[in-house]
This record gives C-alpha cells, structure tokens and sequence, in this order.
C-alpha cells in the first residue's frame, strides 16, 4: 500500500508539473491528499474486480495496475494514451485491468457500477464493483437511484464517497441537508452508515474489506464515506482560495504520506526498505515521462474510428 | 407465417433472442409480472424467469445505467423506456455515457444494448406521452436508431438489435401496437441500415418512417386511384445506420421527394434528408423536397386538435398532389 | 371536508362512467379512495397557497375550486375545458385557484414546487407550496434532488406522499429499498418522519396544517407520507387484478367516505344535513355532466396558440 | 464604447438587467462566491447579495425545477447549467416542463426564465464535457434559442433573453471566453429572432453560429484575398425564432450558401436551414447547400484529434472554394 500511494502521489505531482510546463492540456483534476483511499480498496480489491471512477480518476486507473506511460500519455494527449488520446484526464479507463471507466458527469457511473454487479451476479462469477465519488455527488438523482436499486437487487457493489468537504469551490455543508453526505443518507436504503478516515489507508482497506466479503457473500452493497482532503484546487484551474488557511494546515498535517511512512517504520519497516520503494516509484514515473514525452501524437486517422463495434464510424452506407 | 399484431411481435423477437442467447437479459417499469403497459412483454416473465426478466423502480437512469454496465461486462441487456418521453429522465446515460464509452476509451469496452420504447402520439395522452423522439437519438453520434412499421419488422429489427454489438435504440410506435401482419415462420432476423421500398412508383417518392408509413401508403393509393399519380413508399426503418443508397436510387428514379415525420418540424430526420438529397442528388432534382411534419408545437390532446397535427393521410396527399402540380 | 371528498368521489366516478361510454378518451387516473389526503391538505391550504400534482390529480385540481365542468370538459376534449382541450387528463391546471398544475413526468414537479416555494419565499408572500406524489416516485432522482434542495433553502414547501402501495402493477415493497418509502427517508434530508392514516381527512388535515404553519415560520419544508388505496386500477387500462382480494377487502373497509360520513354522525350532524350535501354534490356533478357534453370541441385554430407568451407559436419570421 | 470580454459581458449583461428589475434572481453551481467555473459571474454576488445570487448543490434538476416553479409564480429567473453536455441531467425539466407547460395549460401560466450554458469543444475537455447541443434544444418546441458570437452581442442577446416571457436557451461558446470586443455605453439591449450579416458578399453565403462566425469571416477574408471569391457572413444568432427573412435574402444574393456547424453532423440547424433553403428558394438555387459540420463522432480530447473534428478556417475555406470551383 506504500508503494501504491507513492505512486499516485508522485503520478499526481508530476501532471502538475506537467501542465505547468504546458505539456498537459485542457483539465485535470489530481487526487493528491487522497491517496489513502484509492490504495486502500485498490488493495481489497481481487482481479476480477471493478473500478468505476470520476474526472479525478488517475489514482483509481492507476492502482488498478494501469502503465503510468500510458496515464501520463493520455493526459498529454499522446497515441500511447490509455486512450489513444480520444478521452483525456477524465475518462482513464483500463479494462483489461477492471479499470472500467472515469466518469466525467456527476453521478452517472453510480448505476452503471450497479449494473457491472449486476452481470456478475447473473454470471456468478463473484467480481465487486466498486464505485468512487465525491461528496458532491450525493446530492445528484442518480445517486440516490443507483442505491436504492443496488439494495432491492442484492448487488455486490461497494459505493465509496470519497468526502474532500468540498463540491468544487463550494463547501459542502452549505448544500446538503445532512452533516455526513453520504453516511447519514445509509438509512434511506437500509444500510449501515460507514465513515472511516479516508488518508489512513489501513482503515480503508479494513472497511473495504468487509464490504468485498458483504458483497461476495450475496448480502448486497455498502457505503462508506471516507473522509479526506485534497491538497491542490478542485481542477488545474482552481488555486483554491476559498478554503479558511487553518482548515488547509489542519489536514495537511494530516497528509497520508508521511502519516503512512511513519506507520511503516514505527512498525519496523527498516528505512531503507522504505526508501527503496520510494525511489523507485519515482524513477518508475520518470521513466513513464520520458516514454510518454517521446510517444507520437495520435494518428489522425483515430479520431475516425471505434464509435462501433466493427472499428469504424459510418453513420450511412 | 403466423399472423401477430405490433405488440406480439415485440414479445416474440425478445423470445426467440432469449432462447438463443442466455446472456440476453430483460428489465424496465412493469414489464415482468405484469407484461407492460402496452402488453408488449407478456409472457416473458413466466417463460425466462425472475433472473432474466425483471421489474424495476422508477428509476430511469439505473435502468439505463444498469444496463450499460452489464453490457460493458458480457450481458446484453434489453431495456425498456415505457414512453419515450421519458428518456428525457435519463438521456445523460443515453447520450453522455452509453453513446460515448466505446469511442471516449478508444474501443476498450463494447456496449451491446437495445433501449425500447413506445413512441408517438395519436393517442390523446396529451404532450408528455405522446411524443416522436427518433430524431433526438438520431442526433447523437454512437447510437443506432431503428423504427419499424409492420409486425415482421418489429420482430426481425428487434431481433437484428438484439444482436448488434452496438446500442440500439429501438422505437416502437404506440399507435401501431394494434396493427397486425404475417411474420415469417422460424427463426426471423432482419438487417439494421437497411431501407425498404414499400411501394413502386415513378412520379415522386415518399419517405416515411413507423406509422407514416401506412398513412404513406394509403395516400399513394388515392393518388394513383384518383389521379393517376404513381408515388413509390420508401420506409426508411433505420435512421442510423442510414440507408442512403437505396433514400438516392428511388430518389433518381422521379427527382421528386416528399418526407414524412412524426416528430416536430425542427432539425427532424425529414431536414437530414432532404439536406443529403439536395447535396448529393441535386442535378437530379426535378422539384425541392417537401417536408411533412407535425408542426413545431407540444402536442395537443382533445382528439380534433391532435388529429390535425400529426401528418394524415389527407395532408400527405394534399402536399404530394400539390406539390406535383 | 365531507363536501370536498364527496366531489372528488362523484367526480371521479363520473368520469370512470364516462370512460365506459367512450366520452373520455385517451388515458384517465382516478383518486377513488384517495380523496380523504386531497380534501384534508386543500383544508389546509389558504387562497394563495400552490398546489401541484400528478396525472392523478383531478382531485387536487377540483378542491382548490376548480370548475367540474372545467375538469369534465377537459377529459372530454372540450372547449370548456380547465386547459381548452389542450392539456387532457393528466395535465389540469387552473392557476387562478392556485392549482398550478399536473405533472405526468414521475418526479418532475418536486423541485418545480420548490421553485414556487423560492418565489414565495423571496416577495415574501406567506404562500406555501403543496407538492403531491405517489410512493412510487420516492425512487425516482428528482425526489432525492428536491428534499434536498428545499431542506438547504428552508423553502415553504409541503411534499405528500399517497403512499397507495403501487407503482403501478408493482408493489411498492418489491422496487423500494425500506418499508415506509417516504417517511424512512426524511432523515436523509434531515426532517421528521411523518406517517398519516391518509384515510381519515381529519388526520390528514392536522399534519397538513403543522406543516403549513412549520412553512410559514420559515422553518422550511416538510415531508408527509400519508397512507392510502386506490379503488380502481393504476389508470384506465388497469383492471388491478394484481392484488390480493383479501388486501382489496380490508382497504374497502377502510373507504374514507363512509368513515367519514359515519364520523359526522357520530359528531352529531344530523342525517339531513349529510344527505343534503351529498345530494347538491351529485347534482352538481350532473349539471357540469350536462354542460361539458353540451360544450363544442375546441375550434382547430386553438392548436396553433399559447406556445409563447405572445399568444401564438411561430417559430421564424 | 468599452472593450470586454466575451466572459465579462455575460455578468455585465446580467447585472444591467438585475439593477433594473427585482424579480431577476439567478442561480447554479458555484456561480455566486467562486463567480462561475469559467469566471463569467464574478461580482454579481457582491453586487446584488444572497437572495438574489445563489450557490445550489449538484443537483440540476432541483436547479431548473426551482427556476421554473418560480418563472411560474412571478420571478424571472437565469440559471446556469454549467456545461451544456449536463442538460443532459436535467433534459426533462427543459423539455418536458419548461417547454410544453405554457402551451399545455391553454396559456394559464408564463415561463420567462433563462437557461444558460457554456457550450461546443476545442478546449480538450474530451466527449462529455465539449458538445454543441443547439441542435437539442432547436429541436424542442417551445424553447427560444439563442447563441452569440461576440461580447456585445452577449450583452445585448442576453438582456432580451432576460426581458423575455418566454423561456431562452442561452449557449455561451466556451472557446470565446476569452475573446474581446466592444460593447456600446450605457444600457444595451438586442432583439431575439435577428440573423445579422457581418460581412457582405455577392459570391456564395457563409451562415454560421458562434464560434463558427469568427472562423468563417477569416476564412472568407482569405477567399477574398486569395482568390477573389466575395462571400457574405451570416451570423444566425437565433435558431428560435429563426430569421429566415434575412437568411433568405441574404441566399438570393448568389444562390450558392454553406453552412458551419460545431455541432455534429446529423439533424443540426445546417440541414434545416438547407432543407428551408431548397423549401422556399429551389427556384435561386445556382449550387446545393453544402454543410461544413464536426463529424457524427463523439470529440476526441487531443490537440490535433479535437482540432480536425471542429470546422477550422481551413476547412471552410477549402470547401467553399471547391464548392465554387
Ligand atoms: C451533472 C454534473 N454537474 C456538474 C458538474 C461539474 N462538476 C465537476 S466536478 C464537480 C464537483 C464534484 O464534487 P464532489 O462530488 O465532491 O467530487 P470532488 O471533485 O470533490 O472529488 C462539479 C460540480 C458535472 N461534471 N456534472
Ligand atoms: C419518469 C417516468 N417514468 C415512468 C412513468 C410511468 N408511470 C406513470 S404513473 C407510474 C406509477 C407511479 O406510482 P406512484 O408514484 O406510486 O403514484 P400512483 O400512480 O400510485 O398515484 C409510472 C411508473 C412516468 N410517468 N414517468
Ligand atoms: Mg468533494
Ligand atoms: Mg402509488
């Protein structure tokens, strides 16, 4: 799990370098202060399983197995993209992986996530779908049809907010009736409410965890809430100003990170192991640059092809 | 051939597919148990089971939604919008998710998936069910768009859509449920992007698509009884794929083209076609081609107001005998 | 109350017989049995007050003091219709009553109530907005977005439930993730579970009022789920053979109007005065009857008007 | 005269018509404190208070029920859906409702609200966050549609879609935010239904919408320059109500037109223009209509995959010199 957050959070630094140096193009929205939770279920997770994430995705893609080359490929709109370059930051999809999609409006992969579920429930084949979204989200019809149909069916999928207090620039107290968006809303579908602390990836993996097994053993969905903050603004274009300066110490004091490096070595971990990993992440992710860096521009060819299933885009004959 | 109205036909295509296929699963409002709302299901619940056919909430986008994610992870769903209007509740997952996934991940997952539902009015529901709403799926890149007009086609195009990786959205016209026809015996599938000329004719063409199509028909009957005039009746069946070939080749044979449309008279497939027409035939045209549509208002539902709205036979005549003049 | 219960029942068995001489066309969605929640709410109500409801929604439409012959005349596709012929059964509206219209879309009009709420709330008119819907609708996402939305703004907005056990053909219990499938759900939104006997018009009437006064006190929105049956199908293709006799037989037994007229009784109203009123009820059912048949169909030209405020619909010049 | 941007003449356009009238509210996502995602709100918060500029949560439907219900009941309310790919979410409000309840009630209610909405591609947003939808709302009876192509006809547009009693669809084009222009002093108010010619041609006509106007007039300067050609620009700037007069006029002008569209290729406002066109001036017409559109495909996020789907300037002025060829 070290290695897993290390990843996403040197991944997520280097797209910020990356637009700075105006490599990367039209939006991003990083997941850097939420590493925690995308390890933590990445690490409950089995092969086989699924990922249904949003717009602030790479770190969902990613510790799924997806190649950093071709994240960082994609977000610079290269051929070796995850995506050719067709979807950009906001739809990273590896499924090969069970990476099944980022999601770019609010809400709409919740009931597609159920419907994952729900093939694997026909099919008996014993895969969870998990599905990512933010605080904001809980306020958006879908939500609330995706959970409700989720529980009347039975489905094996784990609905995880990731609860980062804020709906873009807007806190989300100000616009949700409840104080824990997600959890105490549990209740409207017959769940248990579940909050655990989403930058302490331990306690991730333990709730997600037993929500796989929940789901495994035909007992239907979860939802957590995982509380957590995100570090940069909500999207390239946000500096994030809105945000009271001792609510922003309060949580980067509690950033998952060294939160974790500690763990690691207050339980033994020899320094140097830590290390180890950490350098090697970051060399993983240089090497990712360079080779996305070096990849071509997508053929243009690409964009006429794959709106079918036979390859192509003919709308007449 | 057995004969089976519009409705049977729905159910049957879905039978036939189910036998076949045991990933080819079925939900929607009320479809199950109790058969639909237009008893367009019956049947299906008792025959396949509770596993394979299954009622749900209102909750149009987790039906849509549902859908997609289990044909994106090996089952090919069928779903049902009971009226088309109401794929305005879930038209995110329709057009933003359903229609783009395949493209936006550079061909990494498959959607095959058929949406069903009963379109059109003429039947005093008033303006919230009674809409004709082929031309907001034909719009949207990614999504086919099938219309059938006859019983054998519903079954061998529902059939054809079961099928097709690709999703497919399947309108049904709520004013055609009654009618009957011969369906062919055995196993039945019909070709998606493929047009049918219904009638021959050498003075002018009509395009018309799902209940047009018989009002299309009889209208160039009276034509040719009462004045001679021979109008061939091209049902257009699929608007995406489209069959311009054969929309060109019966257009070349008069140079003269009338389209009939349900759907209100903006940016309707009836513009689409006449716009090709005008762009690849145009030295073939002998006349401008006349659009028939319902006019650009909601639809009304005391029965002399909303008679007078959707083409008629009447109109169609009128317009082509006019037109010709 | 006994009067306004009384018109909805014989209203809607007037347009039931109607049906069967093919008078009425297209669809039809009776409130018989359910008269007791709209009689008991448009007590409640003051003039001003807004009301919106659903295709079911004659009853709603008529106690605010809507026309019979308006709401007769418009299900038979008459001139003298509430909406000249244009709107049909599932859309009466007459604004002037405050009535401000049936919605036939499921959950659309709960946040378009709110909206009136807003306005309201705004010029600071004391009004307060009535939203009636069937148990079916909680599960639809526009439910989930309007609580919520109302709650936050603290909107002057009362949402009923006739909670009649069917969404349609389908039992409610079968498509709904918890048992009362309104009143489990206000704590999502932070309000109060509120459960009526929507059977009994006094009941009804009381927690309407509660919650017109919580509205006017500008203690924001309410949610009432208010128990109930329907005597006949979902609509008028409906033979409702889908429910159990012994279900139909004890929810007959329950019929708010014989309750009702037995409770009157009991109170000490004298039988004449009953019998009176249910005699000037079915005679004015009969005149509107009378008026409506003898009314014309609505002039052609009336399909080409009022799609813009400029009283006509062209669409180019 | 003062020079704004594209951005700023929405607020300004907004702000004229909040000082002016009180029963002008606004509301959407973030566009009060954080003055919009795309900055095109900024002050008006500060200017004119809680009650009057209103954060929502994410909740598009609850955004333009609440609009509606107050448009019904005496406010005249703008709301902003922040991209135009979410009208997705919340279509039904918009078609179902706000459209049809004026026409459905026999005129009992009025609707004078705005929707506005940043919209089309360019900005390698990817499939779900860059399409021109127009063509959506064009289709829709009922609903005004308007989209602007330069900041003083944001400001001036904007004010009549405000004062009108209808309800407008507003498209703001997101790729010309950022561009400048000047806008005449004190109050400014445009008149909706009007086409404009914005550059005089006696060759061929170009029409064109929003980001599509400032392409096509480079490309017909380059015409002129290059080759001589004289084409005439027109900007539409209303597809409801539509000027027909002026787009008419402007055809007989040459008989040879093309249209740009950012939207895709089927069932856009090109085809009912060429459509109405070949309707009323078959008898002027010297060449086809040609349509300069994206292609029927969902867009592309990479520079040079998003760059050749949206018609460029290349583009156009390679098919208007060929068509003329
Ligand atoms: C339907 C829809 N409405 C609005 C948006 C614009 N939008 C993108 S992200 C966002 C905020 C989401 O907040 P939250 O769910 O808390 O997720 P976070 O970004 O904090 O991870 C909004 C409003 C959208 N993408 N889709
Ligand atoms: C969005 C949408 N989906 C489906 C329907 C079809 N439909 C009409 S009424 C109804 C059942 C509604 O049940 P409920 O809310 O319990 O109201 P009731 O009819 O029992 O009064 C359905 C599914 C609709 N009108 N709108
Ligand atoms: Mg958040
Ligand atoms: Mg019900």
């Amino acid at each position: 799990m070290w290695r897993l957050q290390l990843e996403v959070r040197h991944l997520e630094q280097r797209a910020h370098d990356l637009f700075l140096q105006n490599l990367i193009k039209g939006t991003s929205h990083l997941a850097v202060g939420q590493e925690a939770i995308a390890a933590g279920c990445a690490t409950a997770m089995r092969p086989g399983d699924y990922t249904f994430c949003t717009y602030r995705g790479h770190a969902h893609t990613l510790v799924r197995g997806a190649s950093m080359t071709g994240v960082l490929g994609e977000l610079m709109g290269k051929e070796c993209g995850l995506l050719q370059g067709k979807g950009g930051s906001m739809h990273l999809t590896d499924a090969e992986k069970g990476a099944m999609g980022s999601y770019a409006i609010i809400g709409a992969h919740l009931p597609i996530a159920a419907g994952a579920a729900w093939a694997a429930q026909y099919n008996k084949t014993g895969a969870v779908s998990f599905c990512f979204f933010g605080d904001g989200t809980t306020n958006i019809g879908a939500f609330h049809e995706a959970l409700n149909f989720a529980v009347i069916w039975k489905l094996p999928v784990v609905f995880v907010c990731e609860n980062n207090f804020y709906m873009e620039y807007t806190p989300i107290g100000e616009v949700t009736a409840v104080e824990h968006p997600a959890a105490d809303r549990a209740g409207a579908y017959g769940l248990e409410p579940i909050i655990v602390d989403g930058n302490d990836a331990d306690a991730v993996y333990r709730v997600a965890r037993a929500a796989v097994d929940k789901a495994v053993a035909g007992d239907g969905p979860s939802l957590i809430e995982a509380e957590t903050y995100r570090h940069y603004g909500h999207s390239r274009a946000d500096p994030a100003t809105y945000r009271p300066d001792k609510e922003v110490e309060e949580w980067m004091a509690k950033d998952p990170i060294p939160m974790y490096r500690s763990r690691l070595l207050e339980f033994g971990v020899p320094e140097k192991v830590v290390g180890d990993i950490e350098k090697s992440v970051l060399k993983a992710v240089n090497d990712a640059t360079e080779e996305a860096k070096a990849s071509p521009i997508p053929r243009d060819e690409l964009a006429l092809t794959d709106v079918w299933a036979d390859g192509g885009s003919a709308w007449r004959n | 051939m057995a004969e089976l109205t519009y409705r049977e036909a729905v159910a049957d295509a879905i039978a036939q597919e189910m036998e076949r296929d045991d990933k080819v699963v079925f939900l929607g409002e009320d479809i199950a148990k109790a058969g639909g709302v237009f008893k367009t299901t019956v049947g299906l619940y008792d025959k396949f089971g509770p596993d394979r056919v299954r009622d749900t909430p209102i909750s149009e986008q987790a039906i849509l939604g549902a859908a997609m994610g289990a044909a994106m992870t090996g089952l090919r769903p069928i779903a049902e919008i009971m009226f088309s209007d109401f794929f305005a509740v879930c038209w995110d997952i329709v057009v933003n998710q359903i229609a783009k996934t395949r493209y936006m991940t550079g061909g990494q997952v498959t959607m095959p998936l058929v949406i069903r539902s009963a379109n059109g009015g003429g039947v005093r529901f008033g303006a919230q069910h009674s809409q004709s709403i082929e031309n907001w799926a034909m719009m949207i890149p990614g999504l086919k768009v099938i219309a059938p007009s006859t019983p054998a086609d519903v079954k061998g195009l529902l059939a054809a859509s079961i099928r097709d990786p690709d999703p497919v959205i399947f309108f049904e016209q709520k004013s055609l449920y009654g009618d009957k026809g011969e369906i062919p015996d055995g196993e039945h599938v019909d070709e998606l992007g493929t047009a049918k000329v219904v009638r021959d004719g050498a003075d002018a063409v009509i395009y018309a698509l799902a209940a047009m199509v018989p009002r299309s028909i009889r209208a160039a009957e009276r034509l040719e009884a009462d004045l001679g005039i021979r109008a061939s009746v091209v049902d257009v069946r699929s608007l995406v794929p489209l069959d311009t070939r054969t929309i060109f080749s019966e257009f070349r044979k008069s140079g003269r083209a009338f389209t009939v449309e349900e759907n209100p008279r903006l940016c309707g497939w009836g513009a689409e076609i006449s716009s090709l027409i005008t762009e690849e035939c145009f030295w073939d045209m002998d006349l401008p081609v006349t659009r028939i549509t319902t006019p650009h208002i909601p639809l009304a539902s005391a029965d002399n107001l909303e008679d007078q709205m959707i083409p008629s036979v009447d109109r169609i005549y009128e317009t082509v005998r006019a037109g010709l003049d």
